[in-house]
This record gives structure tokens, sequence and C-alpha cells, in this order.
């Protein structure tokens, strides 16, 4: 009882009190040709990662970085999404669900690759069943290199989606 | 003070009772059906206040003392001690899955209404048209009483009928004598003090309180 | 008189001519015939709706003993007119229906006889001429059911069930009306006029006995075991009749016999019957929702709203009991609009599903989907009447709904507890059978037209002869008109219920561009509201369409997987589930899972079979136990004869004797 | 009501006011609500007026229709939008004299709203998807079951003004405030909370920004939808959001709606109705933010419940009449 209490009351203080984010970077310089003006939907298609970016992109989603309140957002379904936010290399198992997903999306779209593997393949490029790098099978709009990338890197690049 | 008003708040208080009645059925948690219970206490005291106020009845006044005392504060506390004395009683165990419970709440709500219609159109008054609810206060508790497994929600339901019948005494005589309120109020809380003795025991000696557990302990 | 009698003629030619046309052009014929005759009668009826006069005919010449006597008041007009429409359109879709058994000589007259019957049975104004043609309709639609015997079996038991139900009400009827026509007549009007004389609990046995057997027609719980059997095996034209205008006979039986004859009643009469309704109300919606055969589905639905109907008639029977005459009309008139908008939708799904059956060979809903691309018109039509039954506004079924639902609740103003309860019961019923009625239309439109082919045959449907079309087209005009403009029936239905009623009532709803209470408030403009409707969407439509890109054709997104199949898609039982779930303590359904382990380890799988049947509650815990009792007794009874003559002989010379003795 | 010319201008003007205004309102309010819930998670969040960018978004991107799917599929964001519009316009949320308020009864908002959720419910089935027939089934069953619940409070609320008729009840209320305290309204008042909950698909019933299809409800049958199709259906989810909440409000605490015909009580009317339902919003996601998702088999028990209280609603009228 008194715990839930104290929750409560936190809760409430919360709404008042001024956030605990990180004061916001410098705005990056938009990428020039997709305007989405401060609304990005994406669907996040890992094809192949070590989970290590899956991490740092919840955690660009976290409180602490918090991308959601420049308009992005992850979404369910690719028909709802602006793009693909794809992680790891393209193994063989999902080169068909990769191809599939961006046929679902609506146009326009964009293709964001986050990560190394993504990127250029990483230090999986030369391994056993994988299909190819990413380039090949699309052209990508934003690459987030770093091993995994810093959420920081990530929220970056997402705002210069968004434009805010 | 306005008849208006004091139907207003008659009304609201009475309801109020038989809604927390109604709720100790929806809620699984023994926690809120025990908070359910304090605000039932504290509704019933209300009762019991407003007619004091309106009949200006000084012995119905100390009753809606002794209730708020009693009904409000010290036996939902009690409850809270059996429930912290046993985290396995914290969900109750009902017979009855709860959507069927609740229809059938709805049920004896109906039909005490239906039996009672007869007897409120003898002497309609603001308060002898509300009878029909203490009344269903009543049937919702003996239903609790029924249908729950664990040892508390019965003592709930014990003190649900309790409720009922103080409420619909209130309703109709405009409040009883003081010395009978007061003598059953005290009897219902030894009630409670030795259900928590027993339950409390029975708990250490055989790690339960599910009555029909309990059935075991025959011989 | 004179069209309604030329066309009950035209019905016997019409049986004359299906016995001796050659078949080739049987079938044409005898429709067109048919057609003929229902529209006279369809004319006569409104004649008499309009100037509200009633006319009447008696012949002494064509049934012996008794002669007939036939009386078209308003309140028999109504279900005369309703049921003619509803014959017309039935015979047009015969044209293109009817093949093989239903095109011999037997089934194309039995088909008439049955339909005359139908259009007598309302017009009948004594006791004998309404039971001889009861009696007529029945065993026209028993032989009916059985016209595919020789194809499919279980026609028989179906029969089987329907005969011994129907034999069973129609010997309650008899009794019942034998006891009102005990103080001399047997005609209605001397009914009426002696009915005073006869003590209070004779006529409450009467009205008791003859409740029981109109309300089995009508399919109430628990005497509705025969509806779920009878109306998915016979062809389905009849069962459209049956399911439309049969089954409205037993509301009909009811008003007539208690609002009219026996002029009200007392307040426990309605009781029984809302209570009827309450049950099977809810009864019938449940068993809809799970259902999976398509006739079977409808036939409880038959079931759920016929239940609303009595509701309606009961509460508005125990409002005028206790003193509340306007609103109890409001509640008849609802009722009694219910019934006619019952009438077209149920006909049109009816005929829609036999559509269905045509153009796939199958009824079960599992087995088909995606036919709105293949049978387009088909499924118009179909969801024409799906929507009127779900009561989407500006659809017949809501606004008869509503009417029935101001009806109940201006009745709250009352004060006798007895009838605010039966109000509340009535309320909660028709709240919860809303919601579950639009659950058992959407799965059936859902799995049924929509997403993929679930069979080949699906998959391969071609669209039915256009006259089938037709026949759905009409149906599906009175479900749009009652429910764009009932001004234009109102009046009608208000003439209706003056019957009965000695004191000439105020009419309880006015009718302007809308619906309006006469001294209550409350207001519908289906009309206004269709319109403003049609204005926003093309406002909207517009303002998409300017920005609007074209819409791209994709493969369906199933989570990145590839092609997704038709095994894929939830079935009608799937998608019945949660609700069966939730209700499990009702319906009691039987769930078997079957899961066959691989050889190699116990934790795979080689195969799992999961089946779960809804079988009907009552029909197993009341009627099966009779059933076996009745047949103990039955065997018992064949111990007694031999077949040896003399044993016969015997019999017959001991009960001389014990005669004598009595005698003596 | 002097003039009918004017008075159908009045109507006219005061219908568009409340169109413009929840169609702006309703996106509105649920960027309110996801802003308490990340503001209560100790985040920023996305700006109030997220969901209108979003929406402007979507508008100028390309549907996609999927194979299989028929006329259902385009036609059933024009009906979900149209139906939930048309009942925006003649309800009373500004004024009780909204266009055609002589028919803007109880039922026929339900109704309409029910023709909104079965619509959804056929789109979720077109595509022959098994996420789509999962949630249409899903939101069918839960819809089903508020539905009892919803026309019992609905009724017990017209048996106490003697009428269905929306504007009516509304205004009496307004001429009656003690009604707004009896054990009726009060009782009808959470039973309707526990139904707008489950209409609206908030939690505990459904978690409207969930990711796992299998938890899905209403999302899952939108889950087929691209573009502009998808902006209406938001579009229209909002609306019905805005509908329910401001109903909501103007049943029980009506004061502030304009009863006379002048167009400055009207912007009067506008102010407080923005307010009282902003301040219902935030409640509401305060208690979300509180609750966690109920199994759905768990559901059927929260609205049993509602059905229970309505109908305990509904003889408390009869007795305390």
């Amino acid at each position: 009882m008194s715990t839930s209490r104290y929750r409560r009351g936190s809760i409430l203080r919360s709404l008042f009190s001024k956030a605990r984010t990180e004061p916001a970077a410098a705005m990056p310089d938009i990428v020039p040709g997709i305007g989405l003006r401060g609304s990005l939907q994406l669907r996040h298609v890992d094809v192949g990662s070590c989970n290590g970016c899956e991490i740092e992109i919840a955690s660009a989603f976290a409180p602490t970085y918090d991308a959601s309140r420049f308009g992005a957002r992850l979404v369910a379904s690719p028909r709802h999404a602006d793009g693909v936010l794809v992680t790891g290399v393209v193994t063989r198992n999902m080169a068909g669900a990769l191809e599939r997903t961006l046929d679902a999306l609506p146009q326009p779209s964009v293709v964001v690759a986050c990560g190394d593997c993504a990127v250029n393949g990483g230090i999986f490029r030369e391994a056993y069943g994988v299909e190819a790098t990413l380039d090949s099978f699309v052209n990508v709009d934003v690459r987030i290199p770093g091993c995994p990338p810093h959420p920081e890197a990530i929220t970056q690049a997402l705002r210069s989606l968004t434009g805010r | 003070m306005s008849t208006s008003f004091y139907i207003g708040a008659l009304e609201l208080a009475t309801g109020a009772v038989l809604v927390c009645a109604v709720m100790t059925l929806w809620r699984r948690q023994v926690r809120t059906i025990v908070t359910m219970l304090r605000l039932q206490g504290v509704a019933l005291a209300c009762v019991a206040g407003v007619l004091a106020w309106h009949e200006h009845d000084l012995g119905l006044a100390i009753t809606a003392l002794l209730v708020l005392a009693v009904k409000g504060v010290l036996v939902p506390w009690l409850l809270r001690r059996v429930i912290r004395r046993d985290p396995r009683s914290r969900e109750t165990a009902p017979l009855i899955n709860v959507p069927a419970s609740l229809v059938s709440a709805a049920f004896l709500i109906v039909v005490s209404y239906v039996v009672t219609s007869k007897l409120t159109a003898l002497a309609p008054s603001a308060a002898t048209r509300l009878v029909p609810i203490g009344v269903a206060t009543v049937l919702v508790g003996y239903f609790m009483l029924v249908t729950r497994r664990r040892a508390v929600s019965q003592i709930v339901g014990l003190l649900l009928v309790d409720n009922g019948i103080a409420l619909v005494t209130f309703l109709l005589t405009a409040g009883v004598p003081l010395i009978v309120e007061l003598g059953s109020t005290l009897d219902v809380l030894l009630v409670v003090v030795v259900l928590q003795v027993l339950v409390v025991n029975t708990g250490a000696r055989h790690g339960s309180f599910d009555l029909d557990e309990m059935r075991e302990l025959h011989d | 008189m004179v069209l309604f009698m030329a066309g009950l003629g035209c019905c016997v030619l019409g049986v004359v001519a299906a016995t001796v046309i050659s078949l080739e052009r049987r079938v044409i014929v005898v429709t067109l015939v048919g057609s003929v005759g229902c529209l006279l009668t369809f004319t006569a009826a409104s004649q008499v709706l309009v100037s509200g006069r009633a006319e009447s005919f008696h012949s002494s010449l064509v049934l012996p003993l008794a002669g007939i006597n036939l009386t078209l008041d308003p309140l028999g007009a109504l279900f005369v007119a309703m049921t003619s429409f509803v014959g017309v359109a039935t015979l047009v879709y015969c044209v293109g229906y009817a093949r093989g058994e239903l095109r011999s000589r037997s089934a194309l007259s039995l088909l008439l006889v049955f339909l005359m019957s139908l259009l007598v049975v309302p017009a009948a104004s004594s006791v004998v001429t309404l039971l001889f043609f009861w009696e007529l309709m029945a065993l026209s639609s028993m032989l009916l059911i059985m016209v595919e015997q020789r194809r499919r079996v279980e026609t028989r038991v179906a029969a089987q069930w329907y005969g011994a139900m129907t034999q069973l009400g129609a010997a309650s009827i008899l009794l019942g009306l034998l006891l009102l026509s005990t103080k001399g007549g047997q005609t209605f009007g001397d009914i009426r006029s002696h009915v005073a004389a006869l003590s209070p609990t004779l006529r409450s046995f009467a009205f008791v006995l003859t409740l029981i057997g109109f309300a089995s027609k009508a399919g109430a719980v628990p005497f509705h075991v025969w509806l779920p059997k009878a109306h998915p095996e016979a062809p389905s034209p009849v069962s459209a009749l049956m399911s439309s205008a049969m089954v409205a006979m037993g509301v009909y039986g009811i008003v007539r016999v208690g609002n009219d004859l026996l002029g009200g009643g007392t307040l426990w009469w309605w009781i029984i019957v809302v209570a009827l309704g309450v049950v099977s109300a809810l009864f019938g919606a449940l068993h809809a929702v799970t259902s999976v055969d398509l006739k079977r589905l409808l036939a409880y639905s038959t079931i759920d709203i016929l239940g609303l109907v009595l509701i309606g008639v009961g509460c508005s029977g125990a409002l005028a009991a206790s003193g509340h005459p306007r609103t109890a009309h409001l509640a008849l008139i609802g009722a009694l609009l219910l019934v006619v908008s019952h009438a077209a939708f149920k006909g049109c799904l009816f005929l829609g599903v036999g559509a269905i059956e045509r153009a796939t060979g199958s009824r079960s809903l599992d087995h088909l989907g995606g036919l709105i691309r293949r049978i387009p018109i088909t499924t118009a039509l179909f969801v024409v009447g799906a929507l009127s039954i779900v009561a989407v506004p500006a659809f017949s079924g809501f606004t008869s709904e509503w009417l029935l639902l101001q009806g109940l609740l201006h009745g709250f103003v009352g004060k006798s507890s007895p009838t605010l309860i039966m109000l509340l019961v009535g309320v909660v019923a028709l709240a919860l059978t809303g919601g579950l009625t639009a659950v058992a239309f959407v799965k059936v439109i859902g799995i049924g037209f929509l997403g993929q082919a679930r069979s080949t045959a699906a998959a391969s449907a071609h669209e039915v002869p256009r006259t089938m079309q037709i026949g759905m087209g009409i149906l599906c005009i009175p479900c749009v008109v009652l429910g764009v403009a009932p001004g234009i029936v109102i009046p009608l239905l208000n003439r209706a219920i003056q019957t009965g009623h000695s004191s000439s009532v105020s009419r309880p709803v006015e009718t302007g561009i809308g619906l309006s209470l006469v001294h209550l408030r409350g207001t519908i403009e289906p009309m206004l509201l269709l319109a403003g409707f049609v204005v926003i969407v093309a406002v909207i439509a517009g303002a998409n369409s300017i920005r609007r890109r074209p819409a791209r054709k994709v493969e369906a997104w199933r989570g990145g997987g590839d092609r997704p199949t038709a095994r894929m898609q939830y079935t009608a039982t799937s998608y019945a589930e949660p609700l069966q779930r939730v209700f499990a303590d009702v319906l009691r359904p039987e769930i078997d899972v079957e899961v066959t382990h691989a050889v190699e380890s116990h934790y795979y799988e080689q195969s799992l079979s999961y089946e779960s049947r809804v079988g009907d509650a009552i029909e197993r815990l009341a009627y099966q136990p009779a059933i076996r009792a009745v047949t103990r007794v039955g065997l018992a009874a064949r111990r007694i004869q031999n077949g040896s003559v003399h044993r016969y002989l015997a019999f017959g010379f001991i009960a001389l004797l014990i005669i004598l003795v009595v005698l003596a | 009501m002097t003039d009918i010319g004017s008075s159908l201008g009045y109507g006219f003007i005061a219908s568009l006011t409340q169109v413009v205004l929840v169609a702006i309102g309703g996106p509105l309010l649920m960027g309110l609500m996801a802003k308490v819930r990340t503001r209560a998670e100790g985040r920023v969040g996305a700006p109030i007026y997220q969901p209108l960018r979003d929406l402007r978004k979507l508008m100028a991107k390309e549907g996609l229709r999927a194979r299989y799917s028929s006329v259902v599929l385009a036609a059933a964001p024009l009906v979900v939008l149209g139906s939930t519009t048309l009942a925006v316009a003649i309800s009373p949320l500004v004024t009780t004299h909204p266009l055609l308020s002589a028919s803007s009864d109880l039922f026929v908002i339900v109704y309409l709203l029910l023709t909104g959720s079965i619509t959804m419910a056929l789109a979720g089935l077109d595509t022959g998807t098994a996420f789509g027939g999962m949630g249409s089934s899903r939101a069918i069953t839960i819809g089903a079951l508020a539905e009892p619940a919803l026309l019992v409070a609905v009724i017990a609320l017209s048996i106490q003004a003697r009428t269905s008729n929306l504007p009516t009840i509304v205004a009496d209320t307004i001429t009656h405030p003690v009604w707004t305290s009896t054990p009726t309204r009060l009782l009808a008042l959470v039973a309707l909370v526990i139904v707008v909950i489950a209409e609206t698909g908030r939690l505990p019933v459904d978690n409207p920004n969930t990711h796992l299809e299998l938890t899905m409800i209403h999302e899952a049958m939108t889950l087929e939808y691209a573009g502009s199709d998808l902006g209406l259906i938001t579009l229209g989810a909002a609306m019905r959001l805005g509908l329910l909440f401001t109903l909501l409000v103007n049943l029980f605490v009506p004061w502030g709606v304009a009863t006379g015909s002048s167009v400055l009580g009207l912007l009067a009317a506008v102010v407080f109705l923005v307010l009282k339902t902003s301040l219902l919003a935030v409640v509401v996601s305060l208690i979300e933010v509180h609750s966690a998702k109920l199994r759905l088999f768990r559901v059927p028990e929260l609205l049993a419940g509602g059905f229970v209280l309505a109908v305990l609603a509904v003889i408390t009228e009869l007795v305390t009449r």
C-alpha cells in the first residue's frame, strides 16, 4: 500500500517537474529529398544482427536519449512506416524477408542502415551464410556507422530525417 | 437542511453501500476488497449521520460515530493484519467465475427489488424507498459467503450481510435504540476477532486458509 | 374480398397446372400463376390496410360441416400482404432455382398448397377454418422438407422432428380454441361476444394452451428444437417461406388470440410471453454466433429475432394490462414492424444461402471465402439483408428495433413493479442480442464472402441465374425502404393494431419525413441521416482524392513471410472461439483435441486435430430423455400384440363385456 | 428557435464547428494522453501536436492494396470516418441545437459507432491474413460484450430524462443540476467510462502502441493500410475517441454547452468543452499509466462489471423514483 502511494506521488510530480533528458545536440544537416517534416515511422528489420545494434536502438528510444521527442517512432507494419531501419548483414534466410518488407513500404520511403554490418558488412562480410551487403539490395539513404553505433549517433541520424 | 439535499445525500450514501458490495464480488485482490469494505463502513456511517441530522436524533448520531469507528476503521485494520500474516490469501479463489457472480448479483438485486416493493409501498418515504438496496446488500453478502473459498472472503461476506442488515434497520426504523446497535456492532467485532484468531492459528498449523482444505480437519 | 378469393383461386389453378403441364414448361407456368395469385392477394390486403374496413366471406360448400369463414381485417391483412410479398419473391426465385426433385409435380403443387394455406391462415375467422388450414400448412411444409429425401437421409430425421412438434402444437391450439368456443359458436365473432361469459381460469387455460402451440410455431425456446433441423434441410425457397412467413404465423396467433379474441387478458399471461421471448432471444443469438452451417445460423437467428418480437408483444400486453395503452401500442407497433422487416431480410438471406449453395455446392462457412469477387451481385444482395438484420441505421432492422426500444423505454414511467422488471429484462435481452447478432453476421460476411476461397468449389463459383437474383432483389426493397422511409407503413401498422382493442386507440407514432412519437419525446429521420452520411462521405472522398496518389497492388503483409495461403485465414469456428469460450457455461461446447507425437521424440507432434461441436443443450437435456421414455413405452406396448387373430378378437370381446358392465 | 431558416443556419454552423473541433481535437487528445504518459515515464516525448503531423504526412503518401482484397478494404476508411463524422455532427457537443438535433438519438449514435466497428472488423478480414482475422475476431468480441453495458447505461440515462434524445437530455440536465449527483448518473458514469475505455481501445483493454502483433486488437485490423487510407482510419479512431470523451463529459458535466442560439455562446462553449475534455483525458491517461494490459479473457470480467453497474443504475432509478 505505502509503496504504491509513493509511486503515485512520484508520477504526479514527474508531470510537472522538468524532464530528466540530455540537452538536444546541435541540428545535423537534413538528408535532402525526403520531406517527412517532423514525423518519421520506421519498421526495424534485423537481417542478421548480433543484437548489439538492437540494444543501442532500444536505448536511443529510452528516457535518456528519447528519440521520440523528435517525431521518430518504430512501428509494427512496413505499411505504416516511412522506411526501414536495417541492422546486421544480409543473411540468406532473411534476404527474402528484407525484399518483401521493402516491397511493402508505401512510397516515398527511406532505408537506414544501422551499424557497420548493415553499412558495409562489418566483421561478418566474408562469413558463411551471408547473401550480400545491404547496398547490393537497395540504395541506402542514411548510414549509421559504429559497432555498435552510439545511441546519440542513432538519434542524430533520425533527426537528420525528421528535420527536428 | 433542505429535503432535496437530504434525499440526495441519503440516496448517494445508500447507493455507495450497494456499489461497494458489488465491487467486493468484482475485484480479485483481497486488499482491494477490504478497502471496499472500509468505504462501505464509511458510507453506512454517512447514512446513519444523514438520518441523525434529519431526525435530530442524538443516539443515532452516536451510533453513526460508532459505526464509523468500528466498521470504517477497526475491522478493516484487523482484516489487513490477517492478510499480512498470510501472503497466499492475496487473491480470492471464487467457486463461481467473476462474470457469472456479477450477473447473479444483478439478478439478486432485481429479486430484492421485487420482494421489497410490496413492503416499501406500506410506508412510502424517502428512507423506506431505499430499503431494496439494503436487502440487496444482504443478499450479495450471502452470495459471497456461499461462493468464495478463502476464509478472509468469508469474513468479508459476513460483514457485508451485517452492514446490509444495519442499513435496512436504519432505513426502516430510522435508528434502533443505541444499546441494540452497540451490542450488534460489538458482536460483529467479536466475531471478526475470533475468526481472525482461528484463521491465523489454522494458517500457522496447516499453512492454509482454504476452507475446502479445512474440511479435512473435522477429525 | 373478390380479389383475395381470386388470388387463392390462382393458387389452386397453379396446383392443377403443376400436375398437368409437361416438365419443360411446368416451372415457369406454375410460378407465373402463383405470383399472379400472390399479387392479387397483396392488392386485396393492402386495400384493407389502407381503408381499414374489414371484408369477410362465408361458404358452407368448401368444407363439410362448418364451412369456411374468411375475414380480412387489418391485422390479418398485414400478415397476408407480408406473406404474398415474400411469396412473389420466392416464386420468381424458384424459376432459376428449381432443379431435380423441386421440379417434380408433387413438389411444385405442394409449394403452392403451402403458399395458399399461409395466405388463408391469417384470414381465417373461425376455429375450424383456422385449424384446417393450419394443418394444411404444417403437412405441406413437412412434405416439402422431405423433397430431397432420396439424396439426403437427414431430411427424414428433420421432417420427423418437425412433424412431431407441429402436431403437438396444433393439438394444444385445438384444445385451447375449443375451450373458447364452448359457449356456442365457433366463429371468431361469436367467441368475441361470448368470451366475457367465460370464467377467468378457463380463459387463462385457453390462452396458455394456444400460446404453447403458437410459440412452438414461432420457434420459441424450449419449443424450438424442430427449427434448426427443419430450416437447413428444406430447399431454400421453402426455408425462406417457412422462416419469414410461417414462423410469423405464430406471432399472429398470439396477437390474435391474446389481444383480439380474449381482449387483453391479465398481466401474468404476458409475463410468460416475455419470459419465452427473453430466453429464445439470448439462446438463439448465442447459437447463431457459434454455428458454422449457414442455414443453421440463419435458423438460430430466426429464433433470436422472433424472441425479440415476443418480448415486444409481451411487454405491450403487460403495459396494456397495467393501464398504459399508448406505450403498449408503441411496443406492439415495434414488434409488428420487426416481424415485417424480419420477413424481408430473413427471406432475402435464406434465398441468398440457396444461391451460395447453387454457386459453390456448400453451406458450411469453413468451405467458403472470397465469394465477393466471384459472385458480386449475390454478395451485394446478401449484404443488404445482413446489414438490415444487424440494425445498421437507415435499414429496416434499425427502425423496428428503435421503435421497440422506445416502447419499452417509455413504459418505464409506470409503477407496477412486475411490469417494470419485465421491461428491464426485455431491454437487457435486446442489448445483449444486439452485439451478438452483429458478431454472427460479421462472421458470415467476413468469412464467407471476403478473404481467400477455402475450397476449390468456392474458388470456381459462378454467378447464379438472373431470376434468382431478382427474387432476392425484390426482398431487398423493403429492407431499404422500411429503413429509409418507414413513414410509408406506419399508418398501416397503426390500423393493424386497432383490431382487438375495442376502444379505438390514438395513433402512438406520427409520420413526417421520419418517425416521431406522439406525446413522448423521441424522433428519428433516417432519410436525413442517410443524406447527411452520403454528403459527408462524398466530401471526404473528394478531399482525399485531391492529394492521394493511385493505390499500388501488393502482396498482403504477413510479417515478412512469403505468400499467404487460404489455410492461414481465420475460420468461422476460430472467429467465434473467444465468445464461445466466454459463454461456455451456457453453450456447453464439446471440444476434443487429439495429438499424435512423433516416434523419435515425445516433444515433437506428428499431427494435431481439434474439433469443437456446439450441440443444442436443451434438446440434449430435455427432449432426448422424453423420447427415450416414449420409445420404452412403445416397446412395452408391442408385447401385447403378437399378431394372433384370436388374441385381437379376445381384446374386442373383453372390451365389449366391460362396456356392457359399465352401461348396466 | 424562432425562425426555421436562422435555426437551420445556426445548426449548420454549430455542426461544422463540432466536426472541425473534433477532427483537430481528437488527434490532439491522443497527443495529450501520450504526452502525459511519457512525462510520467520521465521522458519528454513527442509534442502534443505530433498526431496531426503524422496525419499530414500520411495523407501525402500512396495507399497500398493487398491482393485478394475487395472493395471493402478500399471503402472501409470512408465508411468508418463518415459514420463517426455524422455522429459528431449531430450530437450535442458545443450546443444543444446541432443539425438534425431532432434525430440525434442515443441509439442512433450508438448504432452509428457500431457501424464503424463492424466495417473495421470486415476490413480486417478482407485481406485474408491471419493477423487481420485475429484482430477482427478480438475487436468484435470485445465490442459485442461492451454493447450491452453501453446500451443499458444509455437506457438508464434515458429513463431518468424520459427521452433518449441526446440534446434534450443534456438541456434537461443543465436545468436539473440535481440529476448529476443521483446514484443513477454516477453508476451510469462508471459503466460508461469502462465502455469508453474498451471502445476506444485504451489500456487495460488494448494497448494502443504495441508492436507485437499477437497482443494487438485494433492495430491488427489496420496492419494492411498505408498512406492516405491509414490516415483516414487513424483520424476516424481519433475522432471516435474525441466524440466519446466529449459526450461523456457533456452527459455528466453539461455546464458550458450552449443552449441558446448565439454565436458568442458557441465560442464560449468551445472553450469550456476543450477544458473539460482535456481534464478527462489527463485523468484517463493517468489511469492508463497505472494499469497493465488485461489478458484477453479477463476483459469480459471488466465489461461484465460495467454491465452490472449499468443494470444497477437502472434499478436505482426505479427504486429512487
